[in-house]
């Protein structure tokens, strides 16, 4: 497969909960709004279930970027899992920038059932953001590559 | 405080009164009203199309002025005002017209809408404070029943003048009331007069003033105020039976500073 | 080593357009432990069932990964075939390659690549899957209802009648809702108190109903089948055992001038008031706002008079908890302020009244004895304006009104403009309108009558701008077919207002954790199948907080949200989801850590004895997870450092899996 | 121009999204000028969108609304119903000698109050 | 230099056995180098005189000792704590490791702690002996024929030229005088580092962190480590990995590590005491606290024993990841 790769496509994983953000997903897609194949969705029950290791365990195997989405603050089905969610992801993403790792790389947003849009929009920045960074190179394990 | 002040060209000519009671009331407040050396006129009219960009180049240069000097921009003349306030607006809002405004100024600096743009009315109330002005009241206008008429370029379009809700003012009403006067509302206050479409139709605009000098009258004033020199010809010529003053006027009457107040 | 099935659904073209669904099977073929892979037109179906469950048997399949639409569609669906093919329906793993990939791709080739990827990942996973058998937790056989209007009353109505103990909640001092200040109904034009106020009555007889009028819901805590709600019961400063409801403090009371909140403030009730005679519970309540006796302690004249003795000023507010299987949202809506629509002068003229307004002022029990007169004058209007679709329909870069239609209003003025024709033929009846949407039973036959047999003017336009003038309101209108700027000199407006959900719904939303939409109005679980469940379980919605709806909508909602509660209610046990926590106790160190993090609480902490690999025994403290607490959202296993708690279905190291599936490339 | 061209054109000048109209009337039922007016506020709308930009061009309708945004301020769907008037007027007098006002038609209009806002804006309406 | 010695010490130490109050003690003795003071258990006055020492180079934290010692020994164990090894007593209480029956607390002052890597910088590799002195210490060098003579400020170890406390939280007694919270600068090395570009932090980190060896002791000694089983060490954990990988597996470890300890850790500054190769790697777990206090509001893990950690709490008007991240610099 990797020789069809002519031009540089970046590799994006997108942790989704099941009750907003990966609805808005689905919803993005029954409104058939595109976004790059690039994009990889995971679906975890709430965004609070992604745990620091998952998301540095996808650059160590070759993402470029990883994307969390969940219900917006407040929204939470399981009422406050995505204030903790918030917090942790602050601080991995401040220390991933502490260690010199582009900030671009990560991003959390709060995306609703109802925003289908939303997800694509979000999806094509931010593969496009990906994308104008480049490779990865940075976390990337070159042991676990092929 | 000092503030740029942009009297424009009707306030040097036929609404001097205007001009000369802004200034008197602005002192009298504690308020330096600092004029540029140079200004252009405003235009008399904002142009809405977003690819002119040459009309509304005095507006950004006389914005971009008080930007330099780190004051607020105050203007009296409503039309000034839409016409300064709408241009600062797109300056601040539509990037591709901020963009081609700059290049085509070409100076050092860019301007991006940074100005905050009082009208003197929202100087005096969030500036000076109504309760304040109140205060400073020598000659209350007791028993006076007065009606604002705003017209129609104080208020809009409403998302981009910001001063007051565009469908029930409250701005020169509060006015009217710091100065002791007694308010009276009317549904028409906020109509236009015909502008200039005078010049053409004044037919229309001699129907559109009736209408709102009628309405004025019914619900009991005895006074109209405006901040517009336009409004307040279109009114005049047209036989208000309510005589029309500027609120600056009205203003110093009630600082006390109106030389010819006979009371 | 798990032996897997892959099963590709073309879903017609729906995934087959995009996406090469047979090299996406052959594909997968090649996947470690992949005994069998195959594609078909529709998986969902029958026959696509049948090919599942005879691959599970011929191949001895241990687990499944079907390349599918969205689990939120035919998760349950696939669940089920496997069960019936003697498969742990957990051992089940969808692929969404339809919604997140055949929709949103437009190429073939990145769509086929990106199918096979998601179908890789879906392996990895079931590969660690292990069969799960769900928990099984009690139901409380009571349900709440929030909400005392129409749809709270007949829900908890038909939930009392299939014999299940139901309470209602209700914030004003009687139930009753907006439609106890209606005047007639439409189609049929029957008065709304002749057919309300029986129900109000049934509801407080009905042994098994418990009304709460005066209250509030304060916090809810649980879970379908076993929710625990703190009701706050504000203090109305009169014993309801004791007052009988006769009236006399209520007229004796010195305190005359309270805008009375049931006629909308047209006319004033005293400090201590009934709101109106037909009011369940009928009993008084004092409004501490403007009551002399609380304000200065001083007066205390409704005491005196009070032969009951029901008075009492020190009274408190009282918090009650209840245990509930179910819970029923039926908070309604309210009128839009007219505020941002000055244009019509609602501020300025008394004569400019809402639609709301109108229903009080031709009700017999309303401010006027049911005489239509000019609130300004009490004159009788020889000319009314009705102005449709006020913040209504409205775009939100207006930046005011509401976006949707308000649905009611079409009707309800049609039957203003009736009545007053048919009450005051002298009366000349204009309505502008943008659209008359009169889309329900006999709905359009009425508002024809309307026009042809009452003569009611409907102007295709609308109003621009209301002066008031003298005694007359110079109404500049539009009418569009005759091209015409209309100048009318009218003696009423009355502006239909758009509607909003109640102001508490977004706080009751927050506790009840349930979905709502960007005009907080509740989310449904699925718009067109789900209509009256919310998607948090043993939540229902019932009325207008889901959405604008007129009486006979909101009440077949009403009954089919007791139909779903009565479902609920019937199970003596709820089949939980397996997919809960759990907490390995020889990796757990008891930290705490996670219990800090549960929203449910369901997480316990106990000194456990462990022996020791030289023969000791050691007491150690460790957690676990009450399966039938825990809802399964993960929080727990971030927070645990040393990985002791995991979720089952979405356990560390599939997610991993998943991860690594996906990146391998 | 061909119309679709035209409509395009007026598109641009005037950024007004025409399809957001839902017909209600509001800006015409608001327009202080409607007596004047051969085409109303909600017809240029409708016209624009339908690419009749001709008609517009040549009618005294566009010089007559009077600026005072009430069609804007009150339309419920955001639609900018005097801009489009703006821009139909600016397409017609930016044309060559297409001046609707020229400087001697001046000393006519004035009397001894006028304001030099009216001339001034008059001319900025009018003329190119 | 320490004031309290070691006579006291073990003086208090005796009687408390002899009286029954605790049934052993946890303290410092010599290890296999001057600088060498490792924890150690004593049951008897004999071996208190025997081998009990404190001084300069009694660094260790000896409160994670209570965890497996606890388990092992009846009745009440003393446990000699400086101040700051307090606050991972109380954190170690607060998660309930230790119960606080089980120990008995003496609260010994710190004038902060000589360090040897400090000590190297200044006298190079070689170290065979050290002496202490009242007027400093007197290193003795394999290559040099005179001692070198290194001042006790010189000595101290990075952490407690930064100390974040004298002041005790928690005790049953204290010898000698008490002192306070201090106002101490430990964030402006996390500060220069934020101050940087990326490019150089990454440098920088890459320098460091490729230096790791995977000996875990950072891991071993830090007393909010204290997990059953480390997830690095359990292999249904998916992470599992004992020997250093590419350069990123390490970051990962210490990512991970410094993660888990995010909310918990108490500045104590064990894992750079302890590394073998000077990785700083107390700048790490202080990001995490500089972090958390300037987005969440001030937070001292193991200030007291009943804390809800930051982590594990939130408020509903936290700050987005976004602007958390922007908070420091650009990435231009």
């Amino acid at each position: 497969m990797s020789e069809l790769k002519q031009e540089y496509k970046p590799l994006i994983v997108a942790f989704c909960c099941n009750w907003c953000s990966y609805a808005g997903a689905d919803l993005a897609g029954s409104n058939r709004l595109a976004y790059p194949a690039d994009v990889k969705i995971i679906r975890v029950p709430c965004s609070c279930r992604v745990n620091p290791m998952f998301i540095l365990r996808a650059f160590q195997r070759g993402a470029d970027g990883v994307i969390l989405c969940g219900c917006h603050p407040g929204d939470c089905h399981y009422t406050t899992g995505n204030y903790y969610t918030r917090r942790r992801m602050s601080m991995l993403f401040s220390m991933l920038d502490y260690l010199g790792i582009e900030r671009e790389r990560t991003r959390v947003e709060w995306v609703s059932a109802a925003e289908g849009a939303k997800f694509a929009a979000t999806m094509n920045d931010f593969a496009k953001k990906v994308a104008s960074l480049g490779p990865n190179k940075r976390l990337e394990d070159l042991r676990c590559k092929p | 405080m000092k503030v740029t002040y942009f009297p424009g060209c009707t306030l040097k000519n036929k609404a001097r009164d205007l001009d000369e009671y802004a200034r008197k009331s602005a002192e009298a407040l504690g308020i330096t009203l600092e004029e540029p050396e140079t200004w252009q006129c405003c235009g008399g009219v904002f142009t809405t199309a977003n690819d002119e960009v040459a009309t509304k180049l005095s507006s950004v240069r006389l914005l971009k002025a008080a930007a330099e000097a780190g004051q607020p921009l105050v203007t009296v003349c409503s039309a000034c005002h839409n016409v300064v306030k709408q241009t600062n607006y797109a300056m601040a809002n539509d990037p591709t017209f901020a963009d081609r405004v700059n290049r085509y100024m070409a100076e050092k600096t860019l301007y991006t809408g940074d100005t905050k743009v009082y009208h003197y009315l929202e100087l005096l109330r969030d500036v000076v404070g109504f309760e304040n002005l109140a205060k400073a009241v020598k000659k209350p206008l007791t028993g006076k029943k007065i009606g604002a008429y705003y017209g129609c370029l104080l208020l809009r379009p409403g998302k981009v003048m910001g001063m007051d809700d565009p469908e029930n003012p409250r701005i020169i009403e509060d006015l009217i009331r710091a100065l002791g006067g007694e308010v009276v509302t009317y549904a028409r206050r906020n109509e236009c007069c015909g502008g200039y479409v005078s010049a053409e139709s004044p037919a229309l605009a001699k129907k559109n003033s009736n209408l709102i000098a009628e309405n004025a009258a019914s619900a009991g004033a005895e006074l109209l105020v405006t901040a517009c020199p336009l409004c307040k010809y279109n009114l005049e010529k047209n036989g208000s039976s309510v005589p029309v003053v500027y609120f600056t006027e009205l203003l110093a009457e009630a600082l006390g500073l109106k030389e010819d107040a006979n009371d | 080593m798990q032996r897997i099935g892959v099963f590709v659904c073309w879903c017609g073209s729906n995934i087959a357009g995009t996406v090469d669904v047979h090299a996406v099977a052959e594909a997968l073929k090649n996947e470690s432990g992949v005994v069998f892979s195959t594609d078909y037109q529709y998986m969902c179906s029958q026959a696509g069932q049948d090919i599942i469950k005879n691959a599970i048997a011929e191949h001895k399949l241990t687990g499944i990964v079907v390349c599918s639409c969205s689990p939120r569609m035919h998760e349950a669906t696939f669940r089920k075939t496997a069960a019936a093919a003697g498969l742990n329906p957990y051992m089940v793993e969808i692929a969404n390659i339809r919604e997140q990939c055949s929709w949103v791709h437009k190429d073939m080739l990145s769509g086929t690549e990106k199918a096979v990827i998601l179908g890789r990942a879906a392996i990895a996973k079931v590969h660690l899957n292990a069969p799960l058998t769900p928990g099984q937790s009690p139901v409380a056989k009571r349900a709440l209802v929030i909400g005392g209007g129409i749809a709270g009353i007949q829900t908890a109505l038909d939930i009392a009648d299939a014999g299940f103990p139901v309470d209602i909640v209700e914030t004003k001092p009687t139930i009753g809702g907006k439609m106890a200040q209606l005047d007639k109904t439409f189609p049929t034009l029957d008065c709304a108190a002749c057919i309300l106020t029986p129900k109000m009555v049934d509801a407080a007889q009905n042994e098994l109903i418990k009304i709460y009028s005066y209250s509030e819901v304060s916090q809810v805590s649980g879970y379908v089948g076993n929710f625990d709600v703190t009701i706050k019961r504000r203090a109305r400063y009169v014993k309801e055992d004791l007052c009988t409801g006769c009236g006399l403090c209520t007229e004796k009371c010195p305190q005359k001038k309270v805008p009375n909140e049931f006629n909308l403030g047209m006319d004033n009730r005293r400090a201590i008031y009934i709101p109106f005679a037909q009011a369940v519970p009928k009993i008084a309540t004092i409004d501490p706002d403007y009551c002399t006796m609380l304000k200065t302690g001083k007066c205390g004249i409704c005491s005196k008079v009070c032969t009951a003795g029901a008075i009492d000023y020190t009274a408190k507010d009282e918090y009650i908890t209840e245990k509930y299987g179910a819970i029923v949202v039926a908070t309604g809506y309210n009128p839009i302020s007219m505020e941002k629509f000055d244009e019509f002068a609602y501020s300025q003229s008394k004569d400019v009244i809402t639609s709301l307004e109108f229903e009080r002022l031709t009700n017999a029990a309303g401010p006027t004895a049911g005489k239509l007169l000019r609130p300004s004058d009490g004159e009788h209007p020889h000319k009314i304006v009705f102005v449709q679709c006020v913040g209504s329909r409205c775009d939100s870069c207006a930046e005011k009104g509401k976006e949707y239609c308000s649905k009611i209003c079409c009707m309800y003025t049609a039957k203003h403009a009736m009545l007053t024709r048919d009450k005051y033929p002298d009366t000349e009846v204009y309505v502008f309108y943008i659209d008359v949407r009169t889309p329900g039973k006999a709905f359009d036959e009425f508002y024809r009558r309307a026009v042809e047999e009452y003569g009611v003017h409907y102007v295709k336009g609308m109003v621009g701008k209301v002066v008031p003038q003298g005694k007359k309101l110079m109404v500049q209108a539009s009418d569009l077919i005759d091209g015409k700027q209309l100048h009318i000199d009218a003696d009423l407006v009355v502006l239909a207002a758009a509607i909003e959900p109640d102001k508490s719904a977004r706080p009751l939303a927050t506790m009840l954790t349930a979905s709502m939409d960007t005009n907080d109005f509740f989310t449904e679980a699925h718009p067109k199948l789900r209509p009256v469940e919310s998607p948090t379980a043993g939540v229902f919605l019932s009325g207008a907080c889901q959405g604008p709806k007129d009486i006979p909508e909101t009440v077949s909602q009403a009954s089919a949200a007791a139909a779903k509660v009565i479902g609920l209610l019937c199970k003596d046990h709820l089949t939980g989801n397996p997919c809960v926590a759990s907490a390995n106790e020889m990796l757990c160190s008891g930290c705490s850590q996670c219990a800090n993090v549960c929203p449910y609480g369901a997480i316990t902490y106990s000194e456990k004895e462990f022996r020791m690999p030289n023969r000791t025994t050691l007491m150690r403290r460790v957690a676990s997870v009450n399966p039938a607490v825990c809802q399964g959202c993960g929080a727990c296993t971030v927070a645990c450092p040393s990985g002791a708690m995991d979720l089952n279905g979405f356990k560390n190291n599939q997610i991993m899996a998943e991860v690594d599936a996906i990146c391998r490339n | 121009m061909t119309n679709e061209q035209l409509k395009q054109e007026i598109l641009r000048i005037s950024n007004v999204n025409v399809t957001k109209c839902m017909k209600c009337g509001k800006c015409t039922a608001s327009c202080p000028a409607y007596d004047e007016m051969e085409y109303h506020p909600h017809q240029f709308v409708s016209m624009v969108n339908n690419g009749d930009i001709q008609p517009l061009l040549n009618s005294e309708s566009i010089y007559r609304c009077l600026s005072c945004f009430a069609c804007m301020e009150r339309c419920p769907r955001g639609v900018e119903p005097a801009k489009l008037v703006e821009a139909v007027r600016l397409m017609a007098v930016r044309k060559q000698g297409a001046n609707r006002m020229k400087a001697e038609d001046v000393p006519c209009m004035l009397d001894e109050n006028t304001p030099g806002q009216l001339l001034v804006s008059a001319f900025r309406k009018y003329s190119k | 230099m320490q004031t309290v010695n070691t006579q006291t010490l073990i003086e208090r130490a005796s009687a408390l056995l002899k009286d029954g109050t605790v049934s052993a003690v946890l303290g410092w003795k010599r290890g296999e180098f001057d600088y060498d003071m490792t924890p150690a258990v004593f049951t008897t006055e004999e071996e208190l005189s025997a081998g009990f020492v404190y001084n300069d180079f009694c660094g260790a934290n000896l409160s994670k000792y209570l965890l497996k010692k606890t388990r092992e020994i009846q009745g009440k164990i003393l446990v000699f704590l400086k101040p700051c090894d307090t606050y991972s007593f109380n954190q170690l209480l607060t998660e309930h490791r230790i119960h606080r029956e089980n120990a008995y607390v003496i609260g010994v002052p710190c004038n902060g702690m000589a360090d040897i890597h400090s000590i190297r910088k200044i006298t190079g590799e070689g170290i065979a002996r050290v002496e202490l002195t009242d007027s400093g210490l007197l290193v003795h060098t394999l290559y040099d024929d005179a001692p070198v003579a290194v001042s006790y400020e010189d000595a101290m170890a990075d952490r407690c030229k930064t100390c974040k406390s004298k002041k005790h939280v928690a005790y049953d007694e204290l010898l000698g005088e008490e002192g306070d919270v201090l106002d101490s600068h430990r964030f402006d090395e996390v500060a220069k580092l934020e101050a940087m570009t990326p490019d150089e932090r990454f440098a920088f980190w890459q320098g460091e962190l490729s230096r790791c060896i995977r000996c875990n002791a950072c891991r071993d000694v830090c007393p909010a480590c204290t997990c059953e089983k480390c997830v690095f060490d359990n292999p249904d954990s998916g992470v599992e990995n004992k020997a250093p990988g590419g350069d990123f597996e390490e970051k990962m470890f210490h990512i991970i590590r410094a993660f888990h300890v995010a909310g918990r850790c108490t500045d104590c500054g064990e894992c750079s005491r302890v590394c073998p190769q000077d990785i700083p790697l107390h700048l790490l777990n202080r990001k995490f606290i500089s972090d958390i206090n300037k987005t969440y509001g001030e937070y001292q893990a193991g200030e007291t024993a009943d804390q809800r950690p930051p982590l594990v709490n939130f408020t509903q008007n936290d700050p987005e990841p976004s602007d958390v991240v922007k908070g420091g610099h650009d990435h231009a």
